[in-house]
């Protein structure tokens, strides 16, 4: 049941949030995605380096400890740079530092060139046919 | 590097301290001398071992928030508000996390966009960056003990500078503070730093300065059965012991099942008391209870059951204080009034419980027994991997998976157990992987968890320790499969 | 009035309702045929007496709040959102004071201020003035099963018109609901008017229709000791069963010390059950433990703290149910806000400890052991008081001070008790006034307030119930002297 | 010790709580008080004819149970009518029903010819110092 699409998947930054990461490999491998975890604590880089090497259809950025609008600035960018034009980037868990109103975090994360951004506490299944809409599998 | 559970020598001591005070400009010039004159002039109610003390002696249970952020003047405000308005009992500086993988120069860039953006962009108070001057500034604002927490794999110049600026308390360790924070620092290098952080207390007790320190406790704080944690506490323990800690406060991350919860406690406080005698430290042993340490529940109402049940088992427990949750805590940092009010409820059940104690009974008995014969399977493998060197044990332990901490991000960790809870919520060992335990134990633990599959109608899966991880934050403590709902 | 514990007979009983029918315009027309009829229409999910059954055969607390507001439409509303935002499991309708004194006159008035004043003037609904029609009005509405719940001496025509509307469940009693609620209304008219009530059940129960009725446990919610409120529900629970009620909810207010509240409630199902096999009824007993009943803390966050405490207490002891208290409750009415905030608290608390129990202990043992001992002196004195009969004995009881509520209105009320708590925050006597207490037991009761005296430095005295008053409200259980604070 | 100040107390309407009334009570007394006590559920008219039988100097309201606002209507010019002209009247308790703003509650009962009315909980001390400046006593 491989549906034959790749998903990088990490946490971003200093964050060492391990326990969603490891829930959302277990989830998109159960609805037959590919997935390359690139695990805790890791660069931007490390995200497009791993896109680039597998082919990869969508990049799952996930910040709990609520730096991620620092660590999250120019991702969009730097994947235009490094040739990965228009590949589909989402954001979720708890993106910034206190509770903040969402829709205007929202904004600020989709601003920066995500095209989709969750609020805390998503049901990783509700993004999951996100993207398989967006990916045109569903 | 050559690791040994060993106290340090002064000249291995000094030697390392040069390089560790160079790793960041505010540490120049640091002097232990001056430290130790002005934490001399630390006054009782603000000595973080003096007051666990009386806690400790008079059956009190003391509260104590989590709060840091980017800016001084509101970190001050912050801590002010506690002390004043949340009736804390214990003070914390909450260090962000950019510092705890000691990217200091980010933690400039995170000081500079909080102040142009008006509120906090870190995650807590970046202590390294503010120096000697800042965090004196902060231990003089108030009027409660003061600890920095943490989870910073190399602490040794943050500790430096935290106790020479009147914090008479640091929490972390060797372990706790890697395997749970760090996706790439060997174990061996970690405890080698810690050593350092626990050394730099002994030397502060030699010269009669009396410093808390503090392993933490719930390591990842998902489902981590009590006696892998009371192995890592008693290990840590015993490492700082070594290094010539004192007073010591072991820690314990609430499972939500009150009888466990209570003799996970007992079991810790017995059992590191024992190994204590068994190798002459002499120690003074306190404890730390921590509300629920997984996935909340976001809407706030059910927050303060959580925290008040988390407040209840602590008391019942008798540990000598709680680290207290907010009713925020399933969206993001506090606010102070969230944080406050997190302590209010906390302090409120404290007191309606103060005194009373979980009774003894056959089950309590039969629980702290469990958690000791576990704990104690594991660290007899430890010893033996070590030839009897705890230090080089520990590191060995980790690579057999002797030690394995669940859902962990390092990849120095087996990561093959897997917990589940039983039909009551206590949590238990679902895979053992390489856990040396006994098969009566490991018998016991299956026969537990198909108590609960034969109840679910489902079998015994790593489905259960998924739905677990989910199920306090959906408001049950035990996740059960869709159809029970 | 001739008063006897005898099950009146239907000449009595319908002789009596054409008087009361006849007490306001509502009651005219009320025939039991088509409220029969209507009742064995309610749905199963409507059911109290099913509810109940249901939750004590799967070991499960349910949650219950308290809720009343003067206008229809705005009743409606706020039980819709207590039941769909607030998770409640069993809804209540609390009627006003207006009604509870059956002064439908000014009901009227404050019907018609509350719409000018566009919020509610009265303290709860007054069904009554509602009559059949807006009473069914409301239990269409709504998905749960729906109790009448208020402090009405004399609530014959009330209880006619909530059963005729589908309302499940009627909350009260002959001594509960006029002692604490009223000064000058004799024992036995108020226990004749509850064998009416009661009477009115038993009839439904031959139509085979099932009722629940649930005496008022708490009383004053002040320091009542457990050994008094179990006498008084095991004598309305006797009473009622008289009269042909089956399904009976026996009540018991939270004191706060855990042992003693668990203690109390096992006590009060053994000891009543012991009751009711003696005489021979067959009631299905089930139990409702109250939140903390007396002044709360005003800071929200804390009466959190206290809600929750009551929640975890009802779980461990196995109630059936928890009635809920908000975080508005030292301040006034709570909103529905307010309202859903206490009973989501309350849910995620019993829903962690589901399944739990306090496990067995000496400790427990010795306390049921007390507060059945306790009980049994004073039912055995109002039996030997009432030559056997318990309504007799009862009214008797009163006159002697044998049955005696600490700080209740009546002035049918000795009021000679005091009760205290002890250094572990157990409720005890500290004055026996006419309480026929063995010598044992005075000493036992003695001896533990003066472990207090000496902790405190003070000696046993008033002074102390004074403080325990105030105690809860202040964020502790037990009321020390100003210079142990 | 006592003061030679009497004052009668109660709870008004149809409100049963007891417990303040007695604490009420208890504390004017050990301040030397001449108490007379109505007690619960006690209409305008008891507290009046009390006043006027013991001839006192003040009477205190309590309304806990929330229909204050209708029970206490009136009282002063039932007052004044029964020629207890200029009495000092203070009320206290859950004066109204549900969580409203004080300073709103208070001018209500200000208004309606109160001297003095408290908020919920207050300590009973503070008010005795009231009334003993108010009596020109301290
Ligand atoms: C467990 C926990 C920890 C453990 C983590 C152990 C580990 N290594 O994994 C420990 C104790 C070590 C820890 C440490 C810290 N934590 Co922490 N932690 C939590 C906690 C309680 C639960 C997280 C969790 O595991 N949830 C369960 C998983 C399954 O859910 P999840 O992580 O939310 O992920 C799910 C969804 O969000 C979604 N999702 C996640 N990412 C993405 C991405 C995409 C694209 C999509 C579509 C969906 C998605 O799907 C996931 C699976 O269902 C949360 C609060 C909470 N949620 O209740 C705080 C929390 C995340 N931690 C927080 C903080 C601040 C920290 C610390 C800085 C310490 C501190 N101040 O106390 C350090 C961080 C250190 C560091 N360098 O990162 C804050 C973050 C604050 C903010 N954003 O404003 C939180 C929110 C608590 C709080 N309110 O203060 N923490
Ligand atoms: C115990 C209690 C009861 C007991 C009373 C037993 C008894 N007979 O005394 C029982 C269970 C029977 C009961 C019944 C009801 N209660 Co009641 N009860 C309480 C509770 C929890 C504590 C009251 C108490 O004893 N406090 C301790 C004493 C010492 O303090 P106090 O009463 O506040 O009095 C002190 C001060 O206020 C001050 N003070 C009082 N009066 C005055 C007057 C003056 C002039 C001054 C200066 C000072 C002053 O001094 C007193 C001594 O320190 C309060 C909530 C709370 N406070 O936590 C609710 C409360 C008063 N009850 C309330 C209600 C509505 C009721 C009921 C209608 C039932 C219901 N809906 O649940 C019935 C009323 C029936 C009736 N006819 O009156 C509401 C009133 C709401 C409002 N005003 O908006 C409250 C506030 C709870 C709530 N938030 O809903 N109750």
């Amino acid at each position: 049941m491989q549906n034959g699409k790749t998903v990088v998947i990490g946490v971003i930054g200093a964050d060492c949030h391990a326990v969603g990461n490891k829930i959302i490999e277990h989830a998109l491998k159960e609805n037959g995605f590919n997935v390359v975890n690139i695990g805790v604590l890791s660069p931007q880089e490390d995200f497009i380096n791993a896109a680039i090497e597998t082919n990869a259809d969508a990049i799952l950025v996930s910040s709990l400890y609520g730096h991620g609008e620092i660590d999250c600035r120019g991702f969009r960018e730097k994947c235009d740079e490094a040739g990965l034009k228009g590949i589909i980037l989402y954001v979720g868990g708890n993106l910034v530092v206190g509770k903040q109103d969402w829709k205007e975090v929202e904004k600020r994360f989709l601003d920066m060139g995500f095209n989709r951004a969750y609020p805390p506490g998503t049901d990783i299944n509700i993004s999951i046919k996100d993207l398989k809409k967006d990916l045109g599998i569903e | 590097m050559e690791l040994k559970n060993k106290k340090l020598t002064n000249d291995e001591f000094f030697k390392e301290r040069e390089e560790v005070l160079r790793q960041w400009p505010t540490g120049a010039n640091l002097s232990l001398e001056d430290a130790a004159e002005y934490l001399k002039k630390v006054p009782e109610h603000k000595n973080f071992p003096k007051k666990l003390r009386y806690a400790k002696e008079n059956g009190i249970t003391l509260a104590q928030p989590r709060a840091g952020v980017a800016l001084l003047e509101e970190h001050i405000n912050l801590l002010r508000y506690l002390q004043n308005e949340g009736e804390a009992d214990l003070l914390p500086s909450t260090i962000d996390s950019y510092t705890r993988q000691n990217r200091y120069n980010e933690c400039e860039v995170g000081i500079e966009e909080s102040k142009k953006a008006g509120r906090s962009m870190l995650n807590g108070f970046p202590a390294v960056n503010y120096g000697l001057e800042g965090c004196r500034k902060v231990f003089e604002a108030v009027d409660l003990p003061l600890q920095a927490r943490h989870g910073t794999p190399d602490a040794r110049l943050l500790s430096e500078i935290i106790h020479a600026s009147g914090w008479t308390s640091n929490e972390g360790g060797g372990i706790s503070y890697n395997i749970p924070y760090a996706k790439s620092v060997p174990v061996d290098k970690c405890i080698r730093d810690w050593q350092y952080c626990d050394r730099l207390v002994g030397m502060y007790e030699e010269m009669g300065i009396e410093l808390n320190r503090e392993p933490f406790g719930p390591l990842t704080g998902t489902l981590v059965p009590p006696s892998m944690s009371n192995a890592v506490a008693i290990i840590e323990g015993l490492l700082a012991a070594e290094q010539g800690v004192k007073n010591l406060t072991l820690g314990y991350g609430q499972c939500g099942n009150l009888v466990q919860d209570v003799a996970a406690i007992r079991a810790l406080v017995e059992q590191a008391e024992e190994y204590f005698r068994k190798f002459g430290y002499d120690v003074y042993l306190t404890t730390v209870f921590h509300q629920w340490m997984g996935g909340f529940p976001h809407d706030e109402s059910k927050a303060f059951g959580v925290i008040s049940w988390g407040s209840a088992t602590a008391a019942l427990a008798g540990a000598t204080k709680v680290i207290v949750k907010t009713p925020h805590e399933a969206v993001g940092i506090p606010t102070k009034e969230a944080n406050a009010a997190g302590i209010k409820a906390t302090k409120q059940t404290l007191n309606l419980l103060r005194g009373q104690r979980l009774t003894e009974s056959k089950e309590l008995k039969a629980e702290i027994e469990l958690i000791k014969a576990e704990t104690k399977c594991i660290l007899d493998k430890v010893f033996e991997l070590g030839n009897g060197d705890l230090a080089v044990g520990t590191v060995k332990a980790f690579e057999a998976g002797v030690l394995d901490i669940p859902f962990a991000p390092s990849k120095y960790n087996a990561g093959l157990i897997i917990p589940a809870r039983d039909n009551n919520g206590a949590v238990r060992y679902l895979e053992f992987g390489n856990i040396p335990f006994t098969k009566e134990i490991k018998d016991f633990n299956r026969q537990l968890l198909e108590e609960r599959a034969k109840y679910e109608g489902r079998p015994v899966s790593f489905q259960m320790a998924v739905d677990d991880i989910f199920a306090v934050g959906k408001g049950v403590l035990v996740g059960r499969p869709e159809n029970m709902k």
